[in-house]
């Protein structure tokens, strides 16, 4: 019937797309995933105003949820000090797997402002649980949440689930 | 025959044991990290304990190492919603201290991004305070409109959330040519969206049964408990540090103190502490056209700006009317360029602390209700 | 009323507990009470029709080196006129008799005090630590803090 | 052919193979790694204090009872609304009866006060119980 002879062009018409299983699945992760609804401090702002109409964070395929069972990804957005530390790594060990994180804000990256004197303040939310995207910035602009969302989904994306040594590698 | 008893079980008498449920530190309408231990009876909240220290980045640890201009970026990420009105009080203190004159320019400056920054942080109260009552689209009104606003801060100061605009004896940035179109096209805006809100939200007859006297707060307690600004007000005592203890120059503007008088259920009530940060929005925006038309546009705003600043041995205790309620600054210098001591006292704190006494008894529902028609930030709870 | 006025009101009224008033330069003026009169010099400037002092705008706690100063800030909604009331304790047994039976604002400062500074005051309901975690310890705004190595495995 | 129960039975089997091979995947593709965090219960990041295992008020035993009367009501009207136009009269005045008894019963519970609800009984702090009396005090 000759299905294969459009190869070199696959969307002329033809509605047949080849690819991997991964690359499905990761399509299909990626540009769905649903963050754990919780803010700190003043990122969560800023984040706010991201989720708002004009900085629209939906469009990226995220839904806030309120319970780490249904979360994909989790995004630290303001100062993680030692009381709440302790129930972010609760809440992080409590998310299904496959699960990410995003660090918002100099505070979480690294303690930002309050690094010399914080007392309480715990210096980067990497010393409790791994992080997958850092945001620069005090707080930063909504932009620089897309920049993060993006960065995410890209390493969702490239992610591969059978290959093993594959995915030793771009682990 | 004997004559039968009529068994007539209340059902309140059959006891049932409390649950008591965590409203923890990670909760969609806490507003920040908060966690309030709730005891509850099947679905009446009998005892709340609110538990603190979730977001405690030892402010006042920091102030006593850094010098006093280090410490205004500090003081925004107290109240991070209203950063402008937390910077006011503290530079008032330094002024009074150092009696620096602030140029007239400077003073109605001040006075224009405070109050912009009062009616950015009232629409993010309505919103958050609708969101909890379930309504989502004054979320996105109101958020669309403080974008606007956040423009003009942004324009005058560089930042979106924590301007760190406030000098002593000056502000940092000067005024851009096209500042005064936008302000009034902006408070176009915001009336025009309070006027739609004000029959979408405020006046349905679902948020009014949700919130008409549901967290009654009598004046005397409030005022035992400290409460200040909307929570206050809220209850019918028209206390407003702008209007009885005049700083600055609100003495030449005309506004009046709303105050909640109970149109619809009881005064002190969540409806009537939301219904007056809805006027306050309305006042704001009559002060900041009066400051725009008087407002002299030559003069360096950076003039009066002292290079060194270095504070007599003494104390000071100054406060402002932020638009969560009064902010209060206790600085102790010992003559260097550093405090010995500062200790802020924030409104949130202080309201937040009224929990307890108003919340008992009502459903569970109505504890996420109170708890939003305070308008508390956990920045400056836990400092 | 100026805090002089005041001053001779309560000296008549409570003797040599109420201890100077001063009016310096550059210094809000307040009155020095001795710590164990606190109680009832608060309940009559609460009470005096007079004084009204019925709002508490804050209570603060410093670090006075070998002292712990409590700082009492009082305003009157009725009189609008304020008033600052201090009180030292030494620091090895720093207790001040609570207010927070007459301004129920007090209960949330004074446990923040007790928890950053150390001062006790007995006769509160529940004076536990406020902000920082309840096993943590040490006064940290105390001037001879040192900051903990390390706190549930993380390092500070 | 198949009987009249056995197309029942193929649309059984279909129902649970449906779902049966849903969850199957599922369970064999999604990653396991189970650990005591993510296995406890979840509160806001707190460790729950107390268990939920108290006892309630027993109108919510009351309500349960009241709901599973009536499920069982509309579970005998489901055939006969299908078919009640070729049984004829007899039948419907039969259906109608057994509806009124039981809304007699209905009447009866709503009455008696089982179906109104915990009303909030608000308690207002009154300023004399929270602080010391307002009397002057005595000449100290």
């Amino acid at each position: 019937m000759g299905l294969l002879n459009k190869l070199d062009d696959p969307y002329e018409g033809g509605g047949i797309v080849l690819g991997k299983v991964e690359e499905l699945l990761n399509w299909g992760r990626s540009k769905s995933d649903w963050y754990l609804h919780f803010g700190l401090a003043c990122c969560a702002i800023e984040f706010m105003a991201m989720n708002a109409s004009h900085f629209d964070f939906m469009r990226f395929g995220t839904i806030p949820r309120t319970s780490p069972r249904q979360a994909d990804f989790i995004m630290i957005t303001g100062t993680v000090t030692f009381k709440m530390a302790d129930r972010i790594k609760i809440l992080y060990e409590q998310m299904a797997e496959p699960k990410y994180v995003i660090s918002v804000g100099s505070c979480s990256n690294s303690g930002g402002p309050y690094w010399e004197h914080g007392y309480h303040v715990l210096k980067g939310i990497d010393q409790i649980i791994p992080v997958d995207v850092y945001i620069p910035g005090c707080p930063p602009r909504p932009e620089a949440f897309e920049e993060g969302m993006i960065l995410l989904q890209k390493k969702i994306s490239r992610q591969a689930i059978f290959n093993k040594r594959k995915r030793l590698g771009t682990e | 025959m004997s004559e039968k008893k009529k068994i007539d079980i209340e059902y309140s008498q059959l006891d049932s044991e409390r649950m008591r449920i965590n409203v923890g530190p990670q909760h969609p309408s806490t507003h920040g990290v908060l966690r309030l231990e709730v005891e509850v009876d099947g679905e009446i909240v009998t005892d709340v304990v609110p538990h603190l220290g979730y977001l405690h980045r030892s402010f006042e640890k920091h102030c006593e190492y850094m010098t006093y201009p280090q410490i205004i970026p500090y003081i925004d990420r107290m109240d991070y919603i209203s950063a402008m009105n937390n910077e006011w009080p503290y530079v008032m203190a330094l002024e009074k201290m150092l009696d620096v004159k602030v140029p007239e320019k400077v003073e109605y400056l001040r006075v224009i991004v405070a109050e912009l920054n009062r009616i950015a942080n009232h629409q993010i109260a309505v919103a958050t305070f609708g969101l909890d009552a379930g309504a989502f689209t004054p979320f996105l009104f109101y958020f669309r409109d403080r974008e606007y606003i956040i423009w003009i801060l942004e324009k005058l100061s560089g930042a979106r959330l924590l301007y760190n605009y406030f000098r002593v004896g000056g502000v940092a940035g000067d005024v851009y040519p096209t500042f005064k179109e936008e302000c009034h096209d902006v408070i176009a805006k915001v009336r025009k969206t309070n006027a739609e809100v004000m029959n979408l939200l405020i006046h349905n007859n679902i948020f009014i049964k949700r919130t008409a006297g549901v967290g009654i707060l009598t004046p005397d307690v409030a005022i035992n408990y400290g409460c200040s600004g909307p929570v206050l007000r809220g209850s019918g005592m028209a206390h407003d540090l702008r209007r009885d203890e005049p700083y600055s120059i609100y003495d030449r503007f005309d506004f009046d103190i709303p105050v909640g008088k109970g149109e619809v259920g009881v005064v002190g009530d969540c409806w009537n502490r939301n219904m007056v940060r809805m006027h306050e929005m309305e006042q704001s925006c009559r002060i900041i056209e009066q400051a725009l038309e008087q407002m002299p546009m030559e003069g360096d705003v950076t003039a009066a700006i002292p290079k060194r600043i270095k504070l007599p041995k003494g104390e000071i205790y100054s406060r402002a009317e932020n638009p969560k309620g009064e902010l209060g600054f206790y600085i102790v210098s010992n003559g260097t360029d550093k405090p010995e001591r500062l200790k802020a006292r924030g409104p949130s704190f202080v309201n937040l602390s009224v929990i307890p006494e108003i919340s008992k008894g009502y459903m569970f529902a109505d504890l996420i209700l109170i708890l939003g028609s305070i308008d508390i930030v956990l920045g400056e709870v836990d400092r | 009323m100026t805090a002089q006025e005041i001053f001779e009101k309560l000296r008549t009224e409570a003797g040599d507990a109420v201890i100077e008033c001063v009016v310096q330069p550059s210094y809000d003026p307040f009155i020095r009470i001795a710590p164990q009169a606190v109680f009832d010099i608060c309940h009559s400037l609460r009470d005096d029709e007079l004084l009204a002092f019925d709002y508490l705008m804050s209570l603060s706690a410093t670090d006075l080196g070998d002292d712990l100063g409590v700082v009492y800030h009082l305003y009157s909604t009725k009189w609008k006129h304020k008033l600052v009331v201090k009180t030292q304790v030494p620091k090895d047994n720093p207790v001040v008799p609570s207010v927070e039976r007459i301004w129920r604002s007090a209960d949330w400062h004074e446990r923040e005090a007790f928890d950053l500074l150390g001062v006790r005051f007995d006769g509160h309901h529940n004076l536990i630590r406020i902000l920082l975690p309840y096993d943590w310890e040490g006064h940290p705004l105390r001037k001879d803090y040192r900051t903990p190595e390390t706190y549930h495995g993380m390092k500070v | 052919m198949l009987s009249e129960f056995g197309i029942v039975f193929l649309y059984f089997a279909l129902g649970v193979g449906f779902v049966g091979i849903a969850l199957v995947a599922a369970w064999l593709v999604r990653p396991s790694k189970p650990n005591p965090i993510k296995n406890s219960t979840y509160e806001c990041g707190e460790i729950p204090i107390g268990d939920s295992w108290v006892r309630f008020n027993v109108r919510f035993y009351v309500i349960a009872l009241v709901f599973l009367l009536f499920d069982v009501e509309i579970v005998f009207l489901l055939p006969w609304a299908l078919v009640f136009k070729q049984l004829g009269w007899f039948a419907f005045v039969e259906m109608i009866l057994f509806v009124l008894i039981l809304a007699a019963g209905f009447i009866y519970v709503w009455g008696k006060g089982d179906l109104d609800w915990d009303k909030p009984r608000p308690y207002i702090a009154k300023l004399e119980d929270l602080v010391v009396g307002r009397k002057k005090p005595s000449k100290l």
